[in-house]
C-alpha cells in the first residue's frame, strides 16, 4: 500500500476550460491502483476482457472502458462518452516547454473519411473558403455527403477528380 | 391453389434474413441471393440455398431481373419476396416473375403502378375521396414552372421525386432564394436512386408528424387495417425511430384514418401487406402522402402490438388464403423500433463501413433485434447502412422507452462508428418524451441529441487515461530491462482494444 | 414506506442480469457481488458497482452473508435481491438483512420457513386442505426405517431432500434391491448441496406431470395467481424445457390448480413472487408437491403470456406497492423456454466448462436471450452450467415450437459444448409434440433425443472432408516450395477455426 | 474446368456401414470445387468466414461447416451433425498397406473430460472392469459426473485420489 507513485498532468482536450489536473498513481499487485486527482484519493481495479475492452471499478463504480491511442493523446471511450486525453509525465512536461518555441500552426488536410466515389467538387487549387464551405460531395452506401472545411483559408492542393473512387483515408484537399 | 414450398428472398441484409427465418418456421425452403460483394453476408447462411446473381453494385445484381428469375428457377422456387428497396415496388418485376410461373409475394402490378408514381397515386386518392396535400400532381418540366408553382401555393414548399420513396430526392424548399439549388440537387438524387428524374412540389405543412398506417388486404376482398406507426422522427426524410400507438392519435382519429386507409387501398384493389403514408398537421387533419406497396421496415412494431407475424400473412394471402382476422385489433401495449446504421452523427452522419470487430446485443424481456451481421463481418461500402432494427415492447410508452434506453445501454459494435449514442440521446430528449415530435424533430434537436460531456465520467477518463498511461510506460520500462525473459507477462496484458473511430473528429 | 433506490443483487450469471436490467429501466441503482473467479463476468459490468465478496467456491463468496451484507452498506444499497438459489430461500438471511437495516425482496422469513423444509410445508398443506402426495412427511433417522415405509406405500418412491430444491438430492427408487445406494446417493448430495442431509420419500406417481402456478401476493392481503408452467421436461430433476400454457390443463383444471396455489400461498402469509409446484398425475388429479419462496428459473414464459414484467412486481410490492391487477389474468398465447446448458448429452449430461470463442444468439420476432455469457468468456468450473435460457412466445403450441427450432438453429456458441442439438431434438420429438410428456419423457426418450445419423449431410460431411483435406495438402505444397515468399497468401485462408469439442466420444 | 484432378478414398467412422467412397477433387479459382463423389459430380465452394467457419455451397446448397483435426481423420460439424472422416490420398493408402501388419489394439485411457475434483474412486490396480461399469465420480460446476468404463478389461493404472482436484485431460485410469 505503500509503493512509490508517479506524478502525471493530464489535460483534457477540446473542452472550454481546460486546466491541467495533476495525478498520482501508486500500482499494487493484480491490477489495482491508487489514484489521487486533485486532492482526493481513489480505488482504482482494471481487467482486460477478450475483446480488449477494460473492465475498470472506480471505488466501486463499475465502467467498461476502451483506449485508443491519438497521436501524443489518449482517447478514452467509457458509457459511449470520448474523451480524448493528453497525458504527460514530468519528463515529458520538460521535452515540452524546451521544443515548445518551435510549434506552428497546421494546415487542414481533408481525408476521405470512408472509401467512396467522388461525386463533385466544388473547389480548385487557390480558391479561398471560409469555415462550413463545401469542397466535394462523395457517395458511399447509396448516401450522398458533402465534405465541408472545417476552417476558412485557401485550397492548395485538389487530389482527386470527380467520378473516381477513393479509399478510406485518400487526401483530397489542402487548405492553408 | 399453389402452395409456397420454396421462396426466393430478392434482398439482402436484415429483411432478408427476417423473410427467410418466417419461411423456416413455417417449413418453407428459402433461396439466397447474393452479389460478388456479399458472398460473406449472413443471408447466405441463414439460407437453404444460395445463387450468386452479379458484381457487387445494385444495379448489376440485385435489381438484375432475369438474374433473379434464372437463380429461382434453377433452385426450384415457386415464389419470390422482395423484401423493400430494390425490386419490391417494381411492377415490371410483377409481371417478369408471373411470366416465369413464379409467384411474386406481394400486390399485383396493376396496384403497384396506380400507387407506384406519387402524382398518379394523389390523383387515385382525390378521385377516391381520400384528403392529400395542397399540391401539384404532375411532374414539373422546367424549374422556372416548378418555381412559380411554389409562389402561388406559398413557401416552404416540399420537392419531391415522382418515383421515389425512401427519403431519396425529396427537398424542402424554405423560400425562393434556396429553390434552384434544391431542385437541382433533388433531380440529380431522383435520377441516382430511380433512374428517373421527374420531380413535382407540395405545399409544406405546419409541424407535421408522419403518421402511417398498416393495411392488408387479400384475393376475396377483404381489406383491414393494423392500426398506425408514428415515424416523424426523421433524418433527410429517412425515418429513425418508429413507434405505435401514435402518441397524437385519439381512438376517432385512429378508426378514421384506418378507414380511410382501407379505402385508398381497395381503390386500387390492394393484396398483401401495404402502408398508406399520412401527413398529420397540427390541427389533426390528415392528409394522404403515399402508399408503400410492400413490407415496411418498421413493420415490427405491428408485430409487437397485434401478435401478427406479418411475413406469415403475406405468405398466407399469395398462397390464396383469407386473411386470418377480418375485424381491426385492438393495438396492445406500446412498441418502439430504432435504426441502428453504421454512421456517426458527429460528421453529418457519414457512413461507416468497415469491420465489426466485436458485437453484442442486448436480450432480456421484450426486445427483439433485427439484424443482418454477425461478429467478425465487413459492412460493405455498396449498400444502405441499415444494420440492425432494435424494438421493444411494454405495457406503456414511458415503460418502452426506459426498456429501448436499457436496451441500447448494452448494444455494444466494435469496429465501426454507429448512432448508437445518438438513439440513446432521443430516447431522453424532452420533445421526444412528450410525444408530440413532428418531422423537424430531428433536425432541430441536433446539437443536443449529439450529447453533452459529463463531468462524472470525464474525471472517470481521466483516472482511465492516468492508469493506462502509467501501465504502458511500466510495460516500456520492463521490456527495455529484460526483452529475453520470455513467457511471463504482466499481470494484467493491457492492450489497445479494437479500435473506435473518429474519436476527436477530423484532425 | 421507504422508496427503493438502489438494489444489490446478491446472485450471478443470467439471473443477476435479469434482476439488473429491470432495476436498469426502473431508474434503479445497481450493485453486483462477485467471487474471485468472477471478476470478469458480464454482471459485474452490467452493474453500476460491484464488490468482491470472497473466493470462488459459492461456501466462500455467495453464501457468505455477512460480505453479502457488507457491500450493500458500503454501497448504499437500500435492497437486496436474491435471485434463485445461493441465499433465496435462507430465512437467517432474510432476518439478517432486516437487522441491517435492508429490504429484502422476497417472501418474510416466517413463510420461507414454513414452506422451506418440505415435510414441514407438507404439514402446513395438509392442514390448509391442499391435497398431497402420499408419503411420509418427516425425515427417516435410518435406512432401515425409510426402506420399511418404502414397502408400505408401495415402490416406485421417490426420496427427497427436505431442505432442497432443484432436483439435487433427489432419487426414484424403483425397487428394494435398489434402495440402499439411492438412499446413500441422495444424502451425500442433500449434504453436499445444502448442508442438511435429512431425507424423506413419498410414493411415485403413474406419469406424473410437473405443473406449477406462479403466486403473487401484497403486503396488503392480496394475493394472485399468473396461471401454470408445464415442467415436465426434467433430467435428474433439473428442468430442461418449460411451457405455458399446460398442453394439459384443461380451463377448469387451471382455475381450480390457481385457487389451491392461492390458497396454499395464503395459509403461510405469503408476499411476493412464488410458485406452488404440483404434480398431476394420469387421472389429472393434481398434488401438492413444493413451493418455491423466489423468482423461478423459468419466469419468462409466464412474462411472454401476461405482459408482467415480474422483476418490477417483486419491487414493487417490496416498496409496499399494491398488486397492479386483482385479477387472474388469461394467458395470451403461447410460450417455451429451454435451457441452454454446458454440457455434453453424449458423456451423460458431462459439464463443461471453457472458453466461449464465438457466440451468436437468435434474433427476430418473439424471440428472447437471457443470458449471463458473452463471446471471450470462460465459463467456470464452480457454478451451474446454465449459459443461458432462450424462451419464445406465438399465438399458439405448434407456432412456439416452430419458432424455438428456428431460434435454436440460429444459436451458435463455439468453444464449448452445449445440449443446443438436444434441446433441438425434443423440439421434434413425437411425444414433446404430443403434449402428453410426463416427468420420465426426457429418460425414456434419450436415445432419440441423441439424433441419428442423417445421410445427406453425411454426403456433405464427405465433400467437405475431401476439399479440406485437398486444399491442407495444397498449403503444405506450398509452404514446402516457397517458405520465402511471404505477403501474398492463398485465395482463401482456410485454417481449423475455434474448437468444438468431443467429436467422436472419448478414445 | 479442365484442371488436374486428386483421388482420395474416405471413411467415415463409426458407422455400421462403412464402405469407403472415393472422391475426385479438382480445384478452381476463387475457393471453387468439382468433386466427383461415387460417380456424381458436385460443384462447390467454400469461404473461410471470420470466426474460422466456412460457409460451403454445394450445388447451391449453403451450409457452414467447422473443421478439426482429430488425429489422422478430420472431424466435420455441419448443421449439428458431427462426423468423423478418414481421407487418405493414393500414397498414404499404400504405406497403410505396408505398415497394416503392425497394427494393435489400443488400450483405453479415461482422462478427465473437464477440471473439477475427484470424489469418489470405485477401482484399483488389477481390477477386472465391465463395459459401462462406473470407475470414479467427478464433481464440477455443482454436478457430480460418473465416468465409466467404454470397453471391458483390466484396470492397469489409477492416477487419481479422492478429494484432488485434477485439470482438464489429467489421465485418471487406464484399462487394458
Amino acid at each position: 500500500m505503500t509503493g512509490r507513485s508517479t506524478r502525471y498532468v493530464a489535460t483534457v482536450r477540446g473542452q472550454k476550460n481546460s486546466t491541467p489536473h495533476t495525478l498520482d498513481v501508486q500500482a499494487h499487485q493484480g491490477g489495482q491502483y491508487s489514484v489521487t486527482l486533485n486532492g482526493t484519493r481513489h480505488e482504482l481495479e482494471a481487467v482486460v476482457l477478450p475483446h480488449g475492452a477494460v473492465s475498470l471499478l472506480v471505488d466501486g463504480q463499475s465502467y467498461g472502458v476502451e483506449f485508443e491511442e491519438a497521436g501524443d493523446d489518449v482517447a478514452v471511450l467509457v458509457k459511449g462518452h470520448v474523451s480524448r486525453i493528453d497525458v504527460a509525465d514530468e519528463r515529458k512536461l520538460r521535452l515540452r516547454a524546451a521544443t515548445a518555441a518551435f510549434a506552428v500552426e497546421g494546415r487542414q488536410v481533408i481525408a476521405a473519411p470512408m472509401p467512396g466515389k467522388i461525386i463533385k467538387v466544388f473547389v480548385k487549387v487557390g480558391d479561398t473558403v471560409t469555415e462550413g464551405q463545401g469542397l466535394l460531395v462523395m457517395e458511399a452506401m447509396k448516401m450522398e455527403n458533402e465534405l465541408k472545411a472545417t476552417k476558412a483559408g485557401k485550397v492548395t492542393e485538389v487530389s482527386c477528380a470527380e467520378g473516381t473512387t477513393v479509399e478510406n483515408n485518400t487526401k483530397l484537399v489542402v487548405i492553408e | 391453389m399453389p402452395k409456397i414450398r420454396k421462396v426466393l428472398v430478392a434482398n439482402r441484409g436484415e429483411i432478408a434474413i427476417r423473410v427467410m427465418r418466417t419461411c423456416h418456421e413455417l417449413g418453407i425452403g428459402t433461396v439466397a441471393v447474393y452479389s460478388e460483394a456479399d458472398r460473406d453476408a449472413l443471408h447466405v447462411r441463414q439460407a437453404d440455398q444460395a445463387f450468386c446473381v452479379g458484381p457487387a453494385p445494385s444495379r448489376e445484381s440485385y435489381l438484375v431481373q432475369d438474374n433473379i428469375i434464372a437463380a429461382a428457377k434453377k433452385a426450384g422456387a415457386d415464389a419470390i419476396h422482395p423484401g423493400y428497396g430494390f425490386l419490391s415496388e417494381n411492377p415490371n418485376f410483377v409481371r417478369a416473375c408471373e411470366k416465369a410461373g413464379l409467384i411474386f409475394i406481394g400486390p399485383p402490378a396493376s396496384s403497384m403502378e396506380s400507387m407506384g408514381e406519387k402524382t398518379r397515386a394523389r390523383a387515385h386518392m382525390v378521385k377516391a375521396g381520400v384528403p392529400v396535400v395542397p399540391g401539384a400532381t404532375e411532374p414539373f418540366p422546367t424549374a422556372e414552372a416548378a418555381k412559380a408553382f411554389a409562389a402561388s401555393v406559398g413557401y416552404p414548399v416540399m420537392l419531391k421525386a415522382s418515383g421515389g420513396g425512401g427519403g431519396k430526392g425529396m427537398r424542402k424548399v424554405e423560400s425562393a432564394a434556396d429553390f434552384d439549388s434544391a431542385w437541382r440537387a433533388a433531380k440529380s438524387e431522383a435520377m441516382n436512386s430511380f433512374g428517373n428524374d421527374a420531380v413535382y412540389l407540395e405545399k409544406y405543412l405546419d409541424k407535421p408528424h408522419h403518421v402511417e398506417v398498416q393495411v392488408f388486404a387479400d384475393t376475396h376482398g377483404h381489406c383491414i387495417h393494423l392500426n398506425e406507426r408514428e415515424c416523424s422522427a426523421q433524418r433527410r426524410h429517412q425515418k429513425v425511430v418508429e413507434e405505435t400507438p401514435s402518441p397524437i392519435l385519439t381512438p376517432q382519429l385512429r378508426a378514421q384514418m384506418g378507414e380511410v386507409a382501407v379505402k385508398a387501398a381497395q381503390s386500387v384493389g390492394y393484396v398483401g401487406a401495404g402502408t398508406i403514408e399520412f401527413l398529420v398537421d397540427a390541427s389533426r387533419k390528415f392528409y394522404f402522402l403515399e402508399m408503400n406497396t410492400r413490407l415496411q421496415v418498421e413493420h415490427p412494431v405491428t408485430e409487437w402490438v397485434t401478435g401478427i407475424d406479418l411475413v406469415a400473412w403475406q405468405i398466407h394471402v399469395a398462397n390464396g388464403g383469407v386473411l386470418p382476422f377480418l375485424e381491426p385489433i385492438s393495438p396492445r401495449g406500446h412498441a418502439i423500433e430504432v435504426r441502428i446504421y453504421a454512421e456517426d452523427p458527429r460528421t453529418n452522419f457519414m457512413p461507416s463501413p468497415g469491420k465489426i470487430q466485436y458485437l453484442r446485443v442486448p436480450g432480456g424481456p421484450n426486445v427483439r433485434d433485427d439484424s443482418g451481421v454477425y461478429a467478425g463481418y465487413t459492412v460493405p461500402n455498396f449498400y444502405d447502412p441499415l444494420i440492425s432494427k432494435l424494438s421493444v415492447w411494454a405495457p406503456t410508452r414511458p415503460e418502452a422507452i426506459a426498456r429501448m434506453r436499457r436496451a441500447l445501454d448494452e448494444y455494444v459494435v466494435k469496429g465501426i462508428t454507429t448512432n448508437i449514442r445518438y438513439l440513446r440521446a432521443i430516447m431522453e430528449n424532452e420533445e421526444f418524451l412528450g410525444g408530440d415530435y413532428d418531422t423537424a424533430f430531428l433536425p432541430r434537436q441536433h446539437p443536443k441529441l449529439l450529447g453533452e460531456d459529463d463531468p462524472a465520467l470525464t474525471e472517470v477518463s481521466l483516472l482511465a487515461a492516468a492508469v493506462y498511461t502509467h501501465q504502458r510506460a511500466q510495460k516500456q520500462a520492463r521490456s527495455l530491462v529484460s526483452t529475453t525473459s520470455s513467457g511471463k507477462s504482466g499481470p494484467s496484458a493491457w492492450r489497445s482494444g479494437g479500435r473506435f473511430h473518429r474519436l476527436g473528429g477530423r484532425s
